[in-house]
């Protein structure tokens, strides 16, 4: 550590620094804002046991060869994956201090967030429509609250997308709001991770 | 089984008037007792005009002292309420013998046992070592303040709001009937159709949010806020306990959370987890809550290791024997014991390998925990012990805790634990872990660092007699226990046939008599030394002759805990600057950055009371209105960038010329 | 208090085993084997634990401040020697590996799935099993004895030295099954069936009960055990045969009605198939059994044709209906009316089954005794 | 804003605002490249009927989701072991190890459970239902 090089200059024992080591608002929420992703991961995880576990017993009801269309989970991965990169082109804008770049593929972002979101709305609806609904077998329930779970959390993604996008107006690229976005960015990227753990075990590992 | 539709209106959901106790004497009776008391102080806070201060300084408070100290108030609340649980449990169960009903029906005995766990586990210890921990760490590191003090604020809150709405069922319908850990089927939509189980669920989840959070804050500020030269082999024992507790909070809570919501989703929308029907499987849920259930007893217990060390070496007046083991000590503890969940169903069925492995894994905790029993009596051993109370709490521990240790191996032998299972060996076993390892520890850190927190010494008188009350009273309650269990008495039983056993129950009884002494000491020990404060009042700041960080600066401390960051050079930092003569500066102060107090925890806690309440009850339009409130709450509080300002340097000159003058006076 | 604490359990195991306590004293082998690892297990721990107690009071009385030995032995620096730390960390190690041991012996060999081989005593080989079919219900016990087409509630006995096998299972909620003089606990699980292997070889009448609290009546949930010599439990038998009462599909329907401190029942056994039914969640007619359900599924999964076996029964949606005080039919409908998208134009074979309401390939009721042969 | 003027230059300790790990232009280009490539694996191979064995279709579909997570961390979320004095690398295996802990321990001891309790999975009463 730095702090060593502090200790002993003459030999004798310093008790106090030279100069008071600052700790500057928001400095500990990178690895903070991490650390709540890892136990949401774990949140994750167990709902991944759960379908595990649960995801063969289809109560007599459907599996997931009867229900599951991969042509439009196919076309939700990509919105998914097109809005983490244009997210990541509102990082690069900010990093570079342009606001309206940052504000522009925010907006992106925020539309492909939505467009994810409405796809899978589309999907559940049909599902229950067809009497697949989460309450139908254990399957079907450990599926809904899977997918769902992520759902969610993507509806939070954009509430806080929104959010920011208004405060970045009103406030500018300041370095609060930086490292919100730094945040959001994490959270972003992070549900992309989960979304891969999705359609690989439930979807495609389903179809097989 | 029978089903019968509950009515719903729309204003109200489900919740009647009959759901009020208004027919039960003892709740009512309780219920009118805790008004009367409730509006006492109420009262008088309004006449002494104390709102304000309340508000601005502590309810709202950002300090991590202060929110410790109101963890510990509100632990010591739940502790009287889950102690009169325990009490009314004794008392039915020396009374229903021969033919005799005892006096509490099913319908309230079984509410009683379940929210004593529920309460005793969750309200009572969780917030007993969160509020030490919150009031010790950052002074043990040298630290301004927690890493995210408002964060800080609002899992306290949350804590509160879970044990409001656990309270709230005291007397507004019922609390759940099935065990504290609600396993289903019998926690399920069929087999308890009623708010009970409800009641538990966001009683828990709510305070779960508060605990997970909290988890967070803590591993961030150790890995972060330490002062130049703390590195991690230079870490306090309880600060190393702390980090690997919370560690275990971060990773476990979520799947409390998890598993909670799953039994929502079965009894709320319907759908089939762990229901009997159409692929459910409730051993899932025995499994998952098991996974989130078994570390928690180490999230309780670390701590307290932690406790026992620092108090051991300070009143050994000597450094801690084999530090580096107990640090690896507790790191393998904090990872095993997330591989062990398995022992709590062995008599589920699942097979000789698997419960093999899981019975062999649990034994070998106890090869860390034993480690560390040895390293406290090697840091005796040689040394010059003081017989103060936070040391007799210490030494209490090592000769009860041994012996719950003894029991849990016994337990973690599948075969063995086929025929002690659920019985009252079980129930002792547990008790003798929990009071023995954690609540000694949480008394042996109140009497520690009670002077630092409020700058004079507790009252010896009553801690003596409170201190043989519960280790008297302990064996007397918990030994019969272990004696029944070996005859084959279950737990939870409401009445029973073998007349032999009424001797053992009321032994047991009567050790629960003493320890309501002890509890009585207890709450006679706190305010006897609140009236003798002048009297037992320390200015030195450093009491027992501490050795770590915490006893370097004034007690109480002042907002900003040092003046000047301290640099460590060595483990037991504040007897390394005692021994080279460390002088105190008293010059040169410069305004330091602190965070400003917000009203948003305690806003943001209270909407989610109301919300768990709308849920238990049905209420949709109230849970409509507060979700969305709880967002915008959130929002709302996001556009506050203005969260820190400067306390200037006159204050700290101001405060820091006061101690120098107490100083003088001390010596 | 140190040498009371030694004293203390020494003598408590010494009266409890004279005062008739079934689980340090039973009558039968398997518990006795059982018992014997919890001795062992104990004497092992307690050749650690003993010497450590000793030691803790030991140190606290020599080191205590202000003693003779405590000011001149004192030392500060003493707070590390590789030595003492390697031992505290081999001595627990050593007992843990040989508890390891035991532990995985003794619990394949006691494992409550292993039928009793000749080393149990009284067991000869290749005797056949005496099957009791266990159910718990709300808050009873019901004892099925297939091969002697009995049933009983609350009233269990077995004839001497013939091993036992319970196959166990509950209606709604989970319980244990516990008899402390034949062999440990084990659960009862509504759709699941566990199993005890057992054996009893003293005479006598003995405790069981729940040992999973299971709601209301749980207290209540005990019964007699009576271990019988040949004769006796022939007599017993007789007894049942003769009660006059018949256990049939209403006979069982009544029993499902919870109640509480049931007295012994004895009846004769009319519906040789009410065990499995009740394991499989099918005791009514319109219910399809589980292993029906679980065989159909697995030859689906394994790529034939799709089975649906419709939608939740009736019973169930009006269960659920009726503990959430909304109508979940009609929620479903409403859903389904505003959720529902306009088609898209290339729909799949999928899209036209509904697979709530059983539009789909059945295999009906009737269909399904043939996968039910299967187990 | 408050939280401007506090950053302070000269304290080595903690230099620097804003913590958080950057990525450049060609990171995020190479990251969705990369991603791109990883899903249209095994989503063609899937709805292409996969390769004979259906374990080895599901071997080349987990692989590729692995490797895809990887890309993420790296290119999307860019890990790397210095951040945060190597903090967030630790706490990501840590919590790995729980995570595999829970799931392959849940998946685990619920497979033994149900092979023995689970009418039409477990095996007829009597059999010794030992098993690894």
């Amino acid at each position: 550590m730095s702090a060593e090089i502090l200790t002993e200059p003459t030999g004798e024992r310093l008790y106090h620094p030279a100069e008071e080591p600052h700790f500057p608002e928001g400095h500990s929420t990178p690895l903070g804002f991490w650390i709540y992703l890892m136990s949401d991961c774990l949140i994750f995880a167990i709902l991944f046991a759960t379908y595990g576990v649960l995801g063969h017993r289809y109560g007599g009801g459907p599996g997931p060869k009867e229900l599951f269309e991969l042509p439009l989970v196919a076309l939700n991965t990509t919105m998914l994956l097109i809005s983490s990169i244009t997210y990541g082109f509102a990082m690069l804008h900010m990093h570079q201090g342009d606001q309206k770049g940052t504000l522009r593929w925010l907006g992106i972002t925020a539309c492909f967030g939505l467009a994810f979101l409405c796809i899978e709305l589309y999907e559940f609806t049909h599902l229950i429509g067809i009497g697949a609904g989460p309450g139908r077998s254990a399957f079907l329930s450990a599926f809904f609250t899977l997918v769902g779970t992520h759902g969610l959390h993507v509806t939070f993604g954009l509430i806080w997308l929104a959010v920011m996008v208004v405060q970045v107006r009103k406030f500018g690229l300041t370095i609060a709001n930086q490292r919100r976005l730094n945040c959001l960015s994490l959270f972003w990227h992070f549900l992309d991770v989960i979304w891969i753990g999705v359609f690989t075990f439930v979807y495609l590992m389903g179809m097989i | 089984m029978e089903q019968h539709a509950i009515e719903s209106t729309f204003l109200f959901g489900r919740l009647t008037l009959e759901k009020l106790p208004l027919h039960v004497p003892i709740v009512l009776g309780t219920f009118i007792v805790v008004a009367i008391i409730g509006l006492a102080i109420l009262v008088a806070i309004t006449y002494f005009k104390l709102w304000g201060y309340l508000w601005r300084e502590w309810l709202t408070s950002v300090d991590h002292k202060r929110i410790g100290i109101m963890y510990m108030i509100l632990g010591l609340i739940m502790f009287l309420r889950g102690f009169a649980d325990a009490v009314m449990m004794r008392l039915q169960q020396v009374w229903a013998f021969n033919g005799s009903e005892g006096y509490l029906p099913a319908e309230h005995y079984d509410q009683i046992f379940t929210a004593h766990g529920t309460i005793m586990i969750f309200f009572v210890a969780m917030p007993f070592v969160t509020g030490l921990m919150n009031f010790v760490v950052p002074l043990q590191i040298g630290a301004r303040d927690v890493s995210f003090p408002f964060l800080n604020n609002f899992s306290f809150w949350m804590t509160v709001g879970g044990a409001i709405l656990v309270m709230i069922s005291l007397f507004v319908g019922e609390f759940a009937r099935t065990g504290w850990l609600a396993f289903p089927p019998l926690s399920g939509v069929v087999a308890s159709p009623d708010e009970g189980v409800d009641y538990y669920i966001w009683g828990l989840q709510v305070a779960g949010i508060g605990t997970t959070l909290s988890g967070i804050n803590l591993v961030v500020t150790i890995l972060k806020m330490r002062c130049p030269g703390m590195i991690l082999m230079r870490m306090p024992v309880f600060t190393w306990t702390a980090l690997c507790t919370n560690v275990l909070i971060v990773a476990t809570f979520p799947v409390l959370t998890a598993t909670l919501v799953l039994l929502s989703l079965d009894r709320y929308l319907g759908m089939n987890f762990f229901t009997n029907e159409l692929g459910g499987n409730p051993m899932l849920y025995i499994n998952l809550i098991w996974i989130w259930g078994h570390p928690e007893v180490y999230i309780l217990v670390l701590p307290c290791f932690g406790i026992y060390s620092e108090v051991v070496s300070t009143f050994c007046g000597k450094r801690l024997f084999g530090y580096n083991s107990m640090v690896y000590a507790t790191i393998c503890i904090t990872i095993l014991s997330y591989l062990v969940w398995l022992h709590h169903f062995f008599t589920m069925g699942s097979g000789a390998s698997v419960n093999s492995f899981f019975g062999i894994a649990t034994m070998i905790i106890s090869i860390p925990t034993g480690a560390k029993i040895f390293n406290w009596l090697f840091t005796m051993y040689k040394g010059r012990i003081r017989y103060e109370l936070p040391m007799m709490w210490s030494l209490a521990f090592m000769l009860t805790f041994v012996i719950g240790g003894m029991t849990g191996v016994m337990l973690a032998v599948p075969p063995a634990d086929f025929i002690v299972h659920n019985s009252l060996f079980l129930v002792a076993h547990f008790h003798n872990v929990i009071i023995g390892g954690v609540v000694y520890g949480i008394f042996a850190g109140i009497n520690y660092w009670w002077p630092k927190a409020f700058g004079f010494r507790m009252n010896q008188f009553w801690g003596y007699v409170s201190f043989w009350c519960w280790v008297v009273g302990f064996w007397l309650a918990f030994m019969p226990l272990y004696v029944m269990g070996l005859m084959g008495v279950t737990r939870r039983l409401r009445v029973f046939d073998d007349p032999s056993l009424q001797i053992w129950f009321v032994i047991a009884g009567l050790g629960a008599a003493v320890i309501a002494v002890g509890i009585l000491a207890l709450i006679l020990q706190i305010l006897t030394s609140i009236r003798d404060r002048e009297k037992l009042r320390d200015l030195t700041g450093d009491p027992w002759d501490g050795r770590t960080l915490e006893w370097a600066t004034s007690s109480p401390p002042p907002a900003y805990n040092f003046a000047f960051t301290p640099v460590v050079h060595e483990i037991d930092a504040w007897q390394d600057m005692k021994e080279h003569g460390y002088k105190r500066p008293l010059t040169g102060f410069k305004p330091i950055h602190m965070p400003k107090n917000t009203g948003a925890g305690i806003i943001l806690a209270g909407i989610s009371v109301a919300l768990g309440f709308a849920l238990v009850w049905h209420i949709w339009w109230l849970a409509a209105l507060s979700f969305p409130a709880i967002i915008a709450t959130v929002i709302w509080h996001s556009f506050d960038y203005e969260r820190d300002f400067y306390i200037p340097e006159t204050t700290i000159t101001e405060t820091e010329e006061a101690r120098t003058k107490a100083l003088s006076n001390a010596v | 208090m140190p040498n009371l604490r030694q004293i203390v359990p020494a003598f408590l195991l010494l009266t409890l085993a004279g005062c008739g306590s079934e689980v340090l004293a039973p009558g039968g082998d398997v518990a006795a084997k059982t018992r014997d690892v919890l001795g062992i297990t104990t004497a092992l721990i307690l050749v650690i634990i003993l010497p450590v107690m000793v030691a803790i009071v030991w140190f606290a009385i020599r080191y205590r401040a202000g003693s003779k030995q405590a000011e001149a032995e004192y030392d500060p620096s003493f707070h590390h020697s590789v030595q003492l730390e390697l031992l505290i960390w081999a001595a627990p190690l050593v007992i843990i590996i040989w508890l390891g041991a035991l532990t995985w012996v003794s619990t394949h060999k006691l494992d409550p799935y292993r039928p009793l081989d000749s080393e149990t005593r009284g067991v000869s080989e290749g005797a056949a099993p005496l099957v009791v079919q266990v159910v718990s219900m709300d808050w009873k016990w019901l004892f099925i004895y297939p091969e002697y087409g009995i049933a009983t509630v609350n009233d269990l006995a077995a004839p001497l030295d013939r091993p036992i096998r319970f196959e166990l299972t509950s209606t709604e909620v989970m319980n244990a099954f516990y008899v402390p003089t034949l062999a440990g606990m084990i659960y009862t699980m509504p759709g699941m069936q566990t199993q005890l292997h057992a054996v009893i070889n003293e005479a006598g009448d003995y405790k069981g009960m729940s040992s999973h609290y299971s709601g209301a009546g749980f207290s209540g949930m005990h019964f007699p055990f009576h271990g019988y010599s040949q004769a006796d439990f022939d007599a017993w038998i007789e007894k049942a045969r003769n009660s006059g009462q018949v256990l049939d599909r209403d006979a069982f329907r009544e029993l499902l009605k919870p109640s509480e401190n049931e007295p012994a029942a004895f009846y004769a056994l009319a519906d040789e198939a009410l065990y499995h039914d009740i394991l499989n969640r099918c005791v009514e007619p319109n219910q399809i059994c589980m292993d029906a359900m679980m065989t159909a599924e697995h030859s689906a999964r394994m790529g034939h044709a799709a089975v649906d076996f419709g939608a939740p029964t009736a019973a169930m949606v009006a269960a659920f209906s009726a503990a959430n005080g909304i109508d979940m039919t009609l929620a479903a409908n409403l859903m389904s009316d505003l959720c529902i998208p306009p088609e898209p134009a290339g729909k799949t074979a999928a899209d036209e089954l509904h697979w709530g309401e059983g539009g789909a390939v059945r295999v009906s009721a009737e269909a399904a005794p043939a996968a039910l042969t299967t187990n | 804003m408050s939280t401007e003027h506090l950053a302070d230059p000269h304290d080595d300790h903690h230099a620097g605002e804003v913590h958080f790990p950057e990525g450049t232009r060609r990171d995020y280009v190479t990251g969705f490249v990369l991603s791109v490539i990883l899903t249209v694996i095994p989503f063609g191979l899937v709805m292409s009927g996969g390769f004979a064995s259906a374990q080895a279709t599901a071997f080349a579909v987990l692989g590729c989701a692995v490797i895809q997570m990887v890309v993420h961390m790296i290119f999307f979320l860019h890990m790397n072991p210095r951040a945060e004095g190597g903090w967030t690398l630790m706490s990501l295996a840590f919590t790995l190890i729980m995570l595999t802990i829970a799931v392959v321990g849940t998946i685990w001891v619920m497979y033994h459970m149900d092979a023995n309790m689970m009418p039409g999975m477990m095996p007829p009463p009597g059999v010794d239902a030992t098993m690894p």
